[in-house]
């Protein structure tokens, strides 16, 4: 397991895995509560930075990578899952993390999350949920309400039932499922603890202000509340989605489900050639 | 030398006949007796159980596309065989045998003037109502070519082992009842010499893409099926395991080729097989792949186009998205094999380019190749023709020598920086399609992308093709230029002229781009007169070639669309054309 | 003919200092006062907050793109300014004016040896706390131009007007102040004429396009946003629902490509816009498109690449996947508007060659056409030109004549068939993509397969592109060859070289494709050396001529890549060398 | 709305809205029974043939477009969906109907799937499930069980959680949705005529055995058993779904949310030139 990786000579702390680039956020971007949380999660579980990969997307929050002192991959829009699960099947000894924003990762990069849940790769996808698309300057995002009115590209709203990560992720049989708001950096750093050591898929949708173009989401600070219970049974874990308010933070649902992780022989590929050979 | 000898026969039926099951056994009879051989198979449009023919063509020599003519038809019944008309080059001397009880000969093999001789299946069944026509043709067939109980029972041991012992036994009593009838045919039967030359092989164009992958290194494999390239994936996700590697298979195809590149990412060689709709799907991420520089492998196997077009059917149309189907500035490698045994050389060859470059390379084979099964010589696996010098193996970084950060893309004289891998301490980077300096840090100044552009650029232009670029043959004041799967039937046209004293090189590109032009150039020095051949309908070779090379003055073009391949008379005839064009 | 004079200056700040802001603000008062302008942006990796940099060139003749060098320089604070230094053409005569306490000098402008002039934004706003110095800089530069109080009050409400009289009030308060600094200019500033001639649009390159869009017909929009393509999208999203239209926010490009195909099979003209790495997701489907003969249009607003490459910076190196990017033999018009104005005749073209042809047609704008803001003489609305004698109207069927059955892909001289839209009783009828015959029944067949895509060539080759398919001005025995947004600067290259006497003829292609060879054959005949002049790394514009086209044989390249858009003088410089290389 | 649309001269039966091209498929497919429900349910419902337009993706399934004597759109692989959308919204004149297989709809379209739900268009939605990819002969598809060994192409079994349509749909929002059996073509088709009533996305996924790579579905007739009670409760509709057993039919949810329908005004096309003047 990826929390067995060696360690490098003296312990780290949160700043070491973080680079020396400068983010190109915004001030006061919710993304720099989930960038602290994050390097805080690697150092308290002590991993040796060069064991770690960060696979990103493109957007705003996908940006995250290169921030992060270990190997990083900025890939393009929407196919962080499928990346980072390339790497996770064919590097199990890794700690494979995958991050991205929601129009990454509900729009264009939907259909991975939903067969990324299925697969079950041992991976962990922190999901940087601003209800917007700010790289491309604040149209509408999958998650965004139906009546806002902020974008030029909408400006009857985007009029369409909001996309519910938590939702599709229990449909699609994600066996790791929680929310986190990003300016509540232990929090939240806990859980992704939590996630990077489950032996599984394991989801974040964290709640991360976009300053600029939702301002009105500083007020998440008041409206976020944890309140999930932790379950494996999914009467519960419905009956707590039917009743959520969409500020419920916390893990909802952690079941037990063998990781999906390919066997592999050690044979010779040249014995392969036999089938062909005519006697 | 003494002239080749071929003969063509044909198998046809509806569904549940057993027309190709037939085809695989004769196949499996004809390489145990040391001749080579060819078989493809047409379908018509039915998922299963629609009417279905096996063409086999068999020789002394090494064979690698369908003859001009059948020599032999057996029709198992006429359902809807008008279908298959055109896979059908019947004429007025090729036998037909055909059980006037399982319906009328059709119209057109009547028209051809074909020399038809009526059996009954039934008749030579014996009344044995478990004996299947198709067997029975086996065994006409096995009289005919003087295919020996011993070799046909193995190939029905070879075909149906798996299914038990009386499936066998009930084969072979069936085939031996069919040796009853031999038809006469003056026609040069090539000798079956039990001695053959060496170890054979039989397998698919597609099966020999998979092996050249493993051979190659690949150990991963992230997979979306589609026609005609499946076979390519199926094959992989039964070897990967047992030599270390893993195939998952993915959602769709800008999955698959993302997965591919997160595993090369991690050091793991990976590879993926589409055809054009799925690769279509692929050219963003193939983007991504050059600009980040992690070597990966997509395996293109052509069929007829634009769109979902002919699945079933060989085309050489993809040259263009192959090669131009990147946004922005994205030059790769591109390499076609240009024959059954060249998929596994070509694919291996892809891989050892891929690793050592740093860069995605498409292979561009195609239907005509991938599903066409062959009876061949066995090729060299342990070493393998390589590009040049290249070594296969990818540069990697092992913490020394930086001096202080370590720079993933430091520019350098062959342009290939080493990679730091995951897990190696002190090389932690992040890669970005961005435009990004030699530290891989975004940035638009035009310096940096400049640089960058121009060590990419460097990659491809740096490293010696050697031989591998291109295959040539003959000599001459005259050139044929091909690619791919035309090349075979180019050989055979080009054979036949050579023997009426016409002389013609023949220049089939393997590696598609970047182009040798160098290489080609001196390859056409003396030439004065060109014909350049391929299976699409826009010429697309040729406005490559041209867009990069200086062709010689008097150049033709004989490019026509799938979905029937080229036969070695149209080739012929382009010849002749030029040869007279030019003396006029 | 009087020398056009123009006037080159720059306003940089860091975020939240109004650069932007000012800038655009002084292009409205230039345009009020009946002068041409351009205006384009700069801007650092920040989303927001970031240093960013206005430059506009003002002139009184029509201007398309951005000097050589700057005249002036205004730094509202010089933080971060070095990001921009490349954008910033600053030399020994530029006057730059900033306030010492705002920092420092950049290294990089004492090092061009700039005539500094310091100022103090304090002093000016006399104590006003208000008084914000992008307003003050306004004021500085109209004081250097000569606008008058009531023309940057008129701004100054065209700017502000949404906010309320009194932040209007402040700012021409503010710009009055700003007057009082007025530095010597030894600079020969264009004569302000309030009598402009003619109707002017103060317009970017991206509205310029949605405005075609819809003149040409469009009213339906799919749309999946990316930089530098999101205004066109924006626009059309605001102002399609008042014509009918409507425009839909799809979850991605292949959805967004899909959506517009199908309204467009409903009849409704459609049409999305992108840039590479969305256009590299629509490639499949566009070859749908093609090949069932659905009309569509595309903007690609190119920027740099590969991959995510510069997305707010100008290239011309998606020329290849917009020409080839599809699978399989799938020709389709791409035409590249050559400015700003262009930009919407282009588009329109593109709606009207789609319609008539039944086709997708792919425009091929950049971030420096679409992005750049220009104050220009109101182009023709009403009629707008047309390839030759194109109607612009889709031919439907409307259920006489066809005998039997309604044959979607009738073969037709012109290759091009009536259409039946859903809602004609008769003409009920099923399009696929894959290979079909002429009433759209899924086939295998060669002749079917043939007949389908000579007909889709046909229609390309058939129609006359008259005199649209490039602008081609000048005369002499050089020629120099481009395309899209390195139009302006080739221009204006060609003006300083036709004032020293050296005549070179500009083709510039807007129909790259099917491209017109007979018509640039002749643009160049006389012409013996050729310049091929294009914003990429691997000349993709020139290999494409290559491949078609005979070329002068003394023909020479200049490519480069973005970010930087090529500047006068390149042209100068490449045009005068080839002129010394072939009298050598 | 589309039931609405004009009537050709008489009355039309089922056969009259089947083209006389001949169905590729293996006899004994699942799909003759949909082809079947489908015409049987436009002739009930008396649509004009020319006011009805089927869009198809690519697989055996897919081929339903060309078999209908209505408006056929037979396009490329997963994007049946946006294809429909785009005429839905263009044409709210028609009655749009889109159908495809399980590969198509949930595997490489399963993006598409889902925020076709949350957009609800208004259009009818045919999923041909059989657990399969028929076409490309015989691989797992995202329905498939985890453990089938059936294919090459995953010799150990695919090891990923089935995609649960309905589940996903009720998560996405679709306002309309159930289950059917292609081999009851009176119950299909009154459950079709009533989707297509539905003022909005409604989805119903069809059991469609394939007889030639998954001949055990044969025994499907045995298993199904119409049990779902329409309801438009959420916590209601996520009990059933976990009860279910992947056999269940009939109406599962049918919840009343306004169709996406953009407005146009109709105005002069010329005054939109106002705006660039300079005055
Ligand atoms: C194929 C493709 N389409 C569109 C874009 C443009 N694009 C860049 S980021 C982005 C959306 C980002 O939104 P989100 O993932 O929510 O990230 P945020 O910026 O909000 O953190 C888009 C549409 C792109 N880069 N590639
Ligand atoms: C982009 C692309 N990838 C792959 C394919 C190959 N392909 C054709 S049909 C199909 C799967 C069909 O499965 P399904 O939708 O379940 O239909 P069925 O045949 O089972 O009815 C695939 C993978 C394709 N046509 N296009
Ligand atoms: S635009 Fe929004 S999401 Fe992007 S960096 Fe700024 S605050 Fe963050
Ligand atoms: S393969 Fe299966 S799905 Fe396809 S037609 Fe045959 S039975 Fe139907
Ligand atoms: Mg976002
Ligand atoms: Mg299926």
């Amino acid at each position: 397991m990826s929390a067995n990786a060696p360690i490098t000579m003296s312990v780290l702390s949160a700043r070491d895995y973080k680079s020396d680039y400068k983010p190109v956020w915004c001030p006061g971007c919710g993304d720099f509560g989930v960038l602290n949380a994050l390097t805080k999660a690697l150092a308290a579980l002590k991993l040796a930075p060069e064991q770690v990969a960060l696979i990103a997307g493109i957007g705003c929050s996908s940006r995250i990578a290169a921030y992060t002192r270990v190997y990083g991959f900025h890939g393009v829009h929407g196919r962080v899952l499928p990346l980072a699960t390339g790497l996770a099947v064919a590097r199990p000894d890794l700690t494979v993390l995958a991050a991205g924003g929601d129009g990454d990762g509900f729009s264009i990069g939907g259909n991975h999350f939903i067969h990324a849940c299925r697969r079950n790769a041992n991976l962990t996808y922190l999901v940087m949920d601003n209800a917007v698309y700010g790289m491309t300057k604040g149209q509408a995002s999958p998650t965004t309400e139906c009546d806002w009115t902020g974008s030029e590209l909408t400006p009857e709203g985007p009029h369409q039932a909001p996309f519910k990560p938590l939702e599709i992720a229990l449909a699609a049989g994600a066996p790791f499922i929680a929310r986190a708001f990003a300016n509540d950096p232990n929090g939240l750093a806990r859980l992704i603890c939590e996630a990077i050591e489950f032996p599984g898929f394991a989801m974040i949708q964290i709640l991360s202000p976009c300053i600029t173009y939702r301002p009105e989401q500083m007020g998440y600070k008041k409206r976020v509340h944890e309140d999930f219970q932790p379950t494996d049974r999914l009467d519960q874990a419905w009956q707590a989605l039917v009743a959520d308010d969409g500020f419920t933070t916390g893990l909802l649902w952690r079941a037990e489900r063998p990781a999906y992780r390919p066997h592999a022989a050690d044979g010779d590929p040249a014995s392969l050639i036999n089938s062909f050979r005519v006697e | 030398m003494t002239r080749p000898t071929s003969f063509s026969l044909a198998l046809i039926g509806s569904g549940g006949a057993g027309a190709i099951s037939a085809g695989q056994l004769l196949l499996a009879a004809v390489a145990h007796s040391g001749l080579h051989a060819v078989m493809t198979r047409a379908f018509g449009p039915q998922i299963r159980g629609g009417e279905a023919a096996a063409l086999l063509r068999l020789s002394d020599h090494p064979v690698e596309c369908q003859a001009e003519r059948l020599d032999l038809l057996i029709a198992l019944d006429w359902e809807k065989s008008d279908r298959l008309a055109e896979d059908l080059a019947v004429d007025q001397s090729t036998v037909v045998l055909a059980d006037p009880e399982t319906g009328a000969i059709p119209a057109w093999i009547e028209k051809a003037g074909a020399r038809i001789q009526p059996l009954s299946w039934s008749e030579l069944a014996q009344g044995n109502r478990k004996t299947r026509p198709n067997m029975l043709a086996c065994g006409v067939v096995a009289a005919v070519l003087g295919l020996g109980p011993q070799t046909m029972t193995a190939a029905a041991q070879r075909q149906f082992g798996a299914k038990g012992a009386a499936v066998v036994q009930t084969a072979s009593a069936a085939i031996e009842l069919g040796r009853q009838f031999a038809p006469h045919m003056d026609r040069l039967i090539p000798q079956v010499e039990n001695e053959s030359g060496g170890e054979r092989w039989q397998i698919t164009g597609n099966q020999a893409s998979a092996l050249g992958a493993v051979l190659g290194g690949v150990r991963f494999c992230a997979a979306y099926p589609i026609t005609p390239a499946t076979e390519i994936l199926e094959w992989l996700a039964g070897r990967l395991p047992a030599v270390g590697g893993c195939l998952v298979q993915a959602e769709d195809e800008l999955a698959s080729i993302n997965m591919c590149l997160g595993a090369s990412f991690g050091g793991v060689p990976a590879l993926t097989a589409t055809s054009g709709p799925g690769l279509a799907l692929m050219v963003e991420t193939l983007g991504l792949a050059v600009a980040t520089e992690v070597p990966v492998v997509v395996v293109n196997v052509m069929r007829g186009g634009p769109s979902t077009g002919i699945p079933t059917r060989p085309e050489q149309s993809d040259l263009n998205i192959a090669i131009h189907g990147l946004h922005g500035d994205a030059p790769h490698p591109v390499i076609a094999p240009n024959g059954i045994v060249d998929c596994l050389i070509a694919t291996r060859q892809a891989v050892v380019l891929a690793e050592s470059l740093q860069t995605p390379v498409l292979v561009l084979s195609d239907q005509g190749l991938g599903q066409t099964e062959a009876v061949i010589e066995a090729p060299a696996t342990e070493e393998g023709k390589r590009f040049g010098e290249l070594k296969g193996k990818r540069r990697l970084w092992c913490g020394e020598g930086d001096g202080d950060a370590y720079q993933r893309y430091r520019d350098s004289a062959d342009g290939v920086a080493p990679m730091a891998l995951p897990g190696s301490l002190g090389g932690e980077h992040t890669v970005t399609g961005l435009s990004h300096d030699r530290q891989g840090r975004p940035t638009t100044r035009s310096e940096e992308h400049r640089r960058q552009l121009d060590k990419r650029q460097r990659k491809l232009e740096s490293f010696d093709p050697g031989e591998d670029w291109a295959t040539i043959e003959g000599d001459g004041a005259m050139a044929l230029i091909t690619f791919g799967s035309a090349t075979a039937p180019a050989r055979e046209g080009l054979a036949l002229l050579a023997a009426e004293g016409i002389a013609c090189r023949m220049i089939s590109v393997r590696l598609l781009s970047p182009l040798n032009v160098a290489g080609l150039e001196q390859a056409l020095s003396g030439v004065d007169r060109a014909l350049i051949l391929e299976l699409n309908h826009q010429g697309q070779f040729h406005r490559h070639l041209r867009a990069h090379c200086r062709l010689p003055a008097h150049t033709t073009a004989l490019h026509r669309p799938g979905p029937q391949p080229f036969r070695p008379a149209e080739i012929v005839d382009a010849i002749r054309k030029l040869t007279m064009e030019s003396a006029a």
